[in-house]
């Protein structure tokens, strides 16, 4: 019976122990944790979205917010929300900025993405996102993806990378899917106030 | 920082500890598996490298085998003189100190004794070279040169020499006898350091093939056998052989009688330590 | 993510060993004989499934409810220690010709980065139990395939004239990179 | 290994070459092929295995008189888990940038051989002082192997060190040294030259 005994009493003792200590780790870093994400996600919005002064937030589902710009005459600028999808490789996310009545992209930022090195991974270069700005939405047909040649009409189509096919496509169609779920889940809101 | 937070998550991970400690403690009662205690009492003694030099699977099972006394305590070639002392003051048993054994080249057919047959360009290792006709030397029991043994010992403890032989490097060689294994012609053989003479030729030939064949070779003139007591040596079909357990007690040595100096002491071959790179 | 794509995707567009990096202790260590890779592979898998559904059970009743996120390296590797060693007593009672030919791996199990690694990623994927059972079996799966064409090529090494230098681990490293570039042409298939 | 002949100079010494975890023992691999695509990787990496092995080291070597047996292995992984989760919200709280390139191999550290493996090994076996040693030993000799790693793949993978480019520019550079493959051939070829050097210096 001993043996057991201090068993159950050793393993129990190191594991409150333990919890103790990390929650109370916890306690000192997790504002600083937070803060830094605040300071990326700022940092994202900035970039995706025309000048504004501060931004809310509107919780329009569970994992869907979107963040609007507004300026101090309480004008909204546009709108910001995270698109997630598959690249290339798995697990690709974007923050996807738009003017408020969901015509055309006012800019996108790779949040995270793990294409391959050298090649997919060029999507977070600027030359590659300064075509979605302005890019009209809701057109049909879709955004064409045209491959070494700049397309006839900018607003409509971007160059692909060459040897990222896939992974610019994906940039594209993820865009597109994420649109329309936020367009219509924002209308039932608007509708539903 | 909260205090009811450090609570809950003590309480929780406390909660998962009773529950995976409480199991544990259940299961050693329930799932008591008669297990010797000694087995991982020697288990921490031995070096753990699994190598497979006491050919068992693993430190483990040599552990179990020598509590069900399957193996010797010394039958761990890497481990510490004091740790096998200490596995016997386990077992309870004296520590018979495990006398050192080394790998002994029982040929010295190289290259510049014995003639070649053939010009063997087919797959280096030894096991091709005998499939393929025996190889390219003359004699058909001897070494055929191609270094299988180099490449299985762990210790690199055993390399060939430019004459085609191999040679083993006394205080690097653990007689773990994968070199033995690894010989398809065993011509290695594991023998305790202390064990010095030896008839260094596997040759059954009749004596008029065996002079052809290889200068160093036995050649079965039964000199040395007669030259000794009864029983000490015998011949088994042309080859002289020791009966160690009787030869060991005899002091006069017949080597200087041997036609061939096949019969050898290996003292006085001066055993290289330093390694000459091939 | 239909299951079957799930599946595929874990096993080999994503293998664990070739191209997460993980579990690559035992993938040296035990890939000498194919019928011990088989056997390793069949016992990682069966934990990796244990794993999956207990670690998803303590991440969604006890770590998200109140929001103890810090605690979930520490309870998932209290979690997989005491059940890989239940695991083995239970074996060691139950059959000693299957402890024999898969007991003594159960304790490399417990240091393996894959079991670790697929129940943190399954939690940051925010996999549901089935989606997480399934990427536990295919990681397994992948898991598997790697060790046993790892053993059987290293068989073949066996009668190779191998760089004496690059004996043992070297060569394997070497075989596993060509692997890892061979399981590169899956990458995009889903 | 006889454990008490030891010097302590020596405890030291062997986790840096004649018994480097990676090169020799083959322990950490995981990390030491993942993480090591850029030489600040590999350092941050190894800062943080060395800390967490230096800290459960001491905190084992005191407390392993009264671990019973059959608790042994689950009460070593929880200290060595609750000081990974120390260094990981270290990390994603003062160097974030580090920690969102280490990603999910901090947390991994816990099932990294090298340290339980040292715990079993020697930790459970001497006492803290000579655990320290050897906890810093084998944390310096996994770091500077995962440093050099990491530069080797950098170099021919980006044509920088630490950031700093030094390949010209008409170096096309070889991407297969950042991706899987790259990983394994260079930490094969690692061990192949280790054992030669190791070689020459016997004789």
């Amino acid at each position: 019976m001993k043996t057991s005994a201090k068993m159950i009493i050793v393993l129990t003792v190191i594991a409150t122990l333990s919890g103790g200590i990390l929650s109370f780790w916890n306690g000192i870093t997790a504002p600083k944790i937070k803060e830094n994400r605040l300071k990326v996600l700022k940092k994202a919005i900035s970039t995706v979205l025309p000048k504004y002064d501060n931004y809310e937030e509107l919780k329009l589902s569970e994992e869907i917010t979107l963040y609007i710009g507004k300026t101090l005459k309480e004008e909204t600028v546009g709108f910001a929300f995270k698109a997630k999808g598959n690249g290339f490789s798995p697990d690709l996310t974007l923050m996807v900025g738009i003017l408020p009545d969901f015509s055309a992209l006012t800019g996108i930022e790779i949040l995270e993405q793990t294409e391959t090195p050298g090649l997919g991974n060029k999507i977070e270069d600027d030359e590659f996102r300064e075509q979605f700005v302005g890019l009209l939405m809701g057109i049909e047909p879709n955004i064409a993806v045209v491959k070494n040649r700049k397309p006839k009409n900018p607003q409509k189509g971007i160059q692909a990378l060459s040897g990222a096919t896939i992974s610019s496509k994906a940039v594209v169609f993820i865009i597109i899917e994420q649109v329309k779920i936020v367009q219509n889940l924002y209308n039932q809101k608007m509708a539903g106030i | 920082m909260d205090i009811n937070a450090i609570l809950i998550s003590m309480v929780s991970m406390g909660g998962l500890g009773i529950l995976f400690s409480a199991g544990l403690s259940i299961a050693n009662k329930k799932l008591y598996v008669e297990e010797d205690s000694r087995i991982v009492q020697i288990a921490d003694e031995l070096p753990g490298a699994n190598c497979g030099g006491c050919g068992l699977p693993g430190c483990n099972s040599f552990a179990e085998n020598v509590v069900n006394a399957k193996i010797g305590i010394d039958g761990c070639p890497v481990s510490t003189e004091d740790a096998v002392a200490e596995i016997a003051t386990i077992m309870g048993i004296e520590a018979v100190a495990g006398e050192k054994k080394i790998a002994r080249i029982i040929c010295r057919g190289g290259n510049d004794e014995t003639a070649k047959k053939a010009d063997y360009h087919g797959i280096q290792t030894c096991t091709a070279a005998k499939l393929m006709g025996g190889g390219e030397k003359l004699c058909n029991y001897g070494c055929l040169g191609f270094g299988e043994c180099v490449d299985a010992c762990p210790f690199d403890a055993i390399f060939m020499t430019e004459n085609g032989l191999p040679e083993v490097i006394k205080d690097k060689c653990t007689g773990c006898g994968k070199c033995a294994e690894a010989c398809p012609r065993e011509i290695i053989e594991i023998h305790p350091i202390s064990n010095k003479l030896f008839v260094l030729c596997k040759n059954h030939d009749a004596p008029k093939i065996a002079r052809t064949v290889c200068t160093k070779a036995c050649i079965g003139c039964q000199i040395c056998v007669r030259a000794v007591d009864e029983g000490a040596m015998f011949m088994d079909n042309h080859l002289a052989k020791i009966n160690y357990d009787v030869f060991g007690k005899h002091p006069e040595l017949p080597t200087e009688k041997c036609s061939t100096k096949g019969l050898v002491i290996i003292e006085h071959e001066s055993q290289p330590t330093e390694q000459i790179s091939i | 993510m239909s299951l079957l794509t799930l599946f595929i995707s874990a096993a080999i567009v994503n293998n664990f060993v070739l191209s997460q990096f993980l579990g690559i202790c035992p993938f040296v260590g035990v890939s000498k004989k194919v019928d011990s890779a088989i056997s390793m592979g069949i016992a990682v898998t069966f934990v990796m499934t244990i794993t999956a559904a207990v670690t998803f059970i303590i991440n969604n009743f006890i770590l998200i409810p109140f929001e103890l996120s810090i605690l979930q390296t520490v309870s998932f590797i209290l979690v997989i220690a005491s059940l890989v060693q239940l695991v083995e007593m239970f074996i060691k009672k139950m059959s000693k010709p299957l402890y024999n030919s898969l007991g003594i791996f159960l304790p490399l199990i417990t240091t393996n980065c894959a079991i670790m690694g697929l129940a943190l990623f399954a939690v940051q994927k925010e996999y549901s139990f089935v989606d997480g059972i399934i990427y536990a079996v295919g990681a397994g799966a992948g898991f598997t395939l790697a060790l046993v064409i790892m053993a059987g090529i290293r068989e073949e090494l066996e009668l190779a004239k191998v760089p004496k230098y690059f004996k043992g681990a070297g060569i394997t490293m070497i075989v596993a990179g060509s692997l890892a570039l061979a399981f590169m042409g899956f990458a995009g298939l889903i | 290994m006889a454990k008490k002949s030891n010097s302590l100079t020596y405890e030291v010494v062997k986790g840096l070459w004649n018994e480097n975890p990676v090169l020799i023992q083959l322990l950490g691999l995981c990390p030491t092929l993942a993480v090591t695509n850029s030489a600040v990787n590999g350092v941050a990496m190894g800062l943080a295995t060395t800390f967490v092995l230096l800290c459960s080291s001491i905190l084992i070597s005191v407390i392993r008189k009264i671990i019973p047996a059959q608790v042994r292995i689950a009460s070593y992984i929880v200290v060595i888990a609750t000081f990974v989760t120390v260094v990981d919200k270290f990390l994603a709280a003062y160097t974030p940038d580090i920690s969102k390139a280490l990603g999910a191999f901090i947390p991994l550290i816990v099932v990294n051989c090298l340290i339980l493996g040292r715990q079993e090994a020697f930790a459970s076996k001497n006492n803290v002082g000579r655990s320290i040693l050897d906890g810093i030993g084998m944390g310096i000799g996994f770091t500077w192997v995962l440093t050099l790693l990491g530069m080797i793949r950098e170099l021919l993978g980006e044509g920088s060190i630490f950031a700093i480019s030094i390949m010209p520019e008409s170096f096309n550079t070889w991407l297969v040294m950042i991706l899987p493959p790259g990983a394994f051939l260079t930490l094969g070829i690692f061990i192949g030259l280790s054992n030669w050097i190791n070689e020459r210096r016997v004789n």
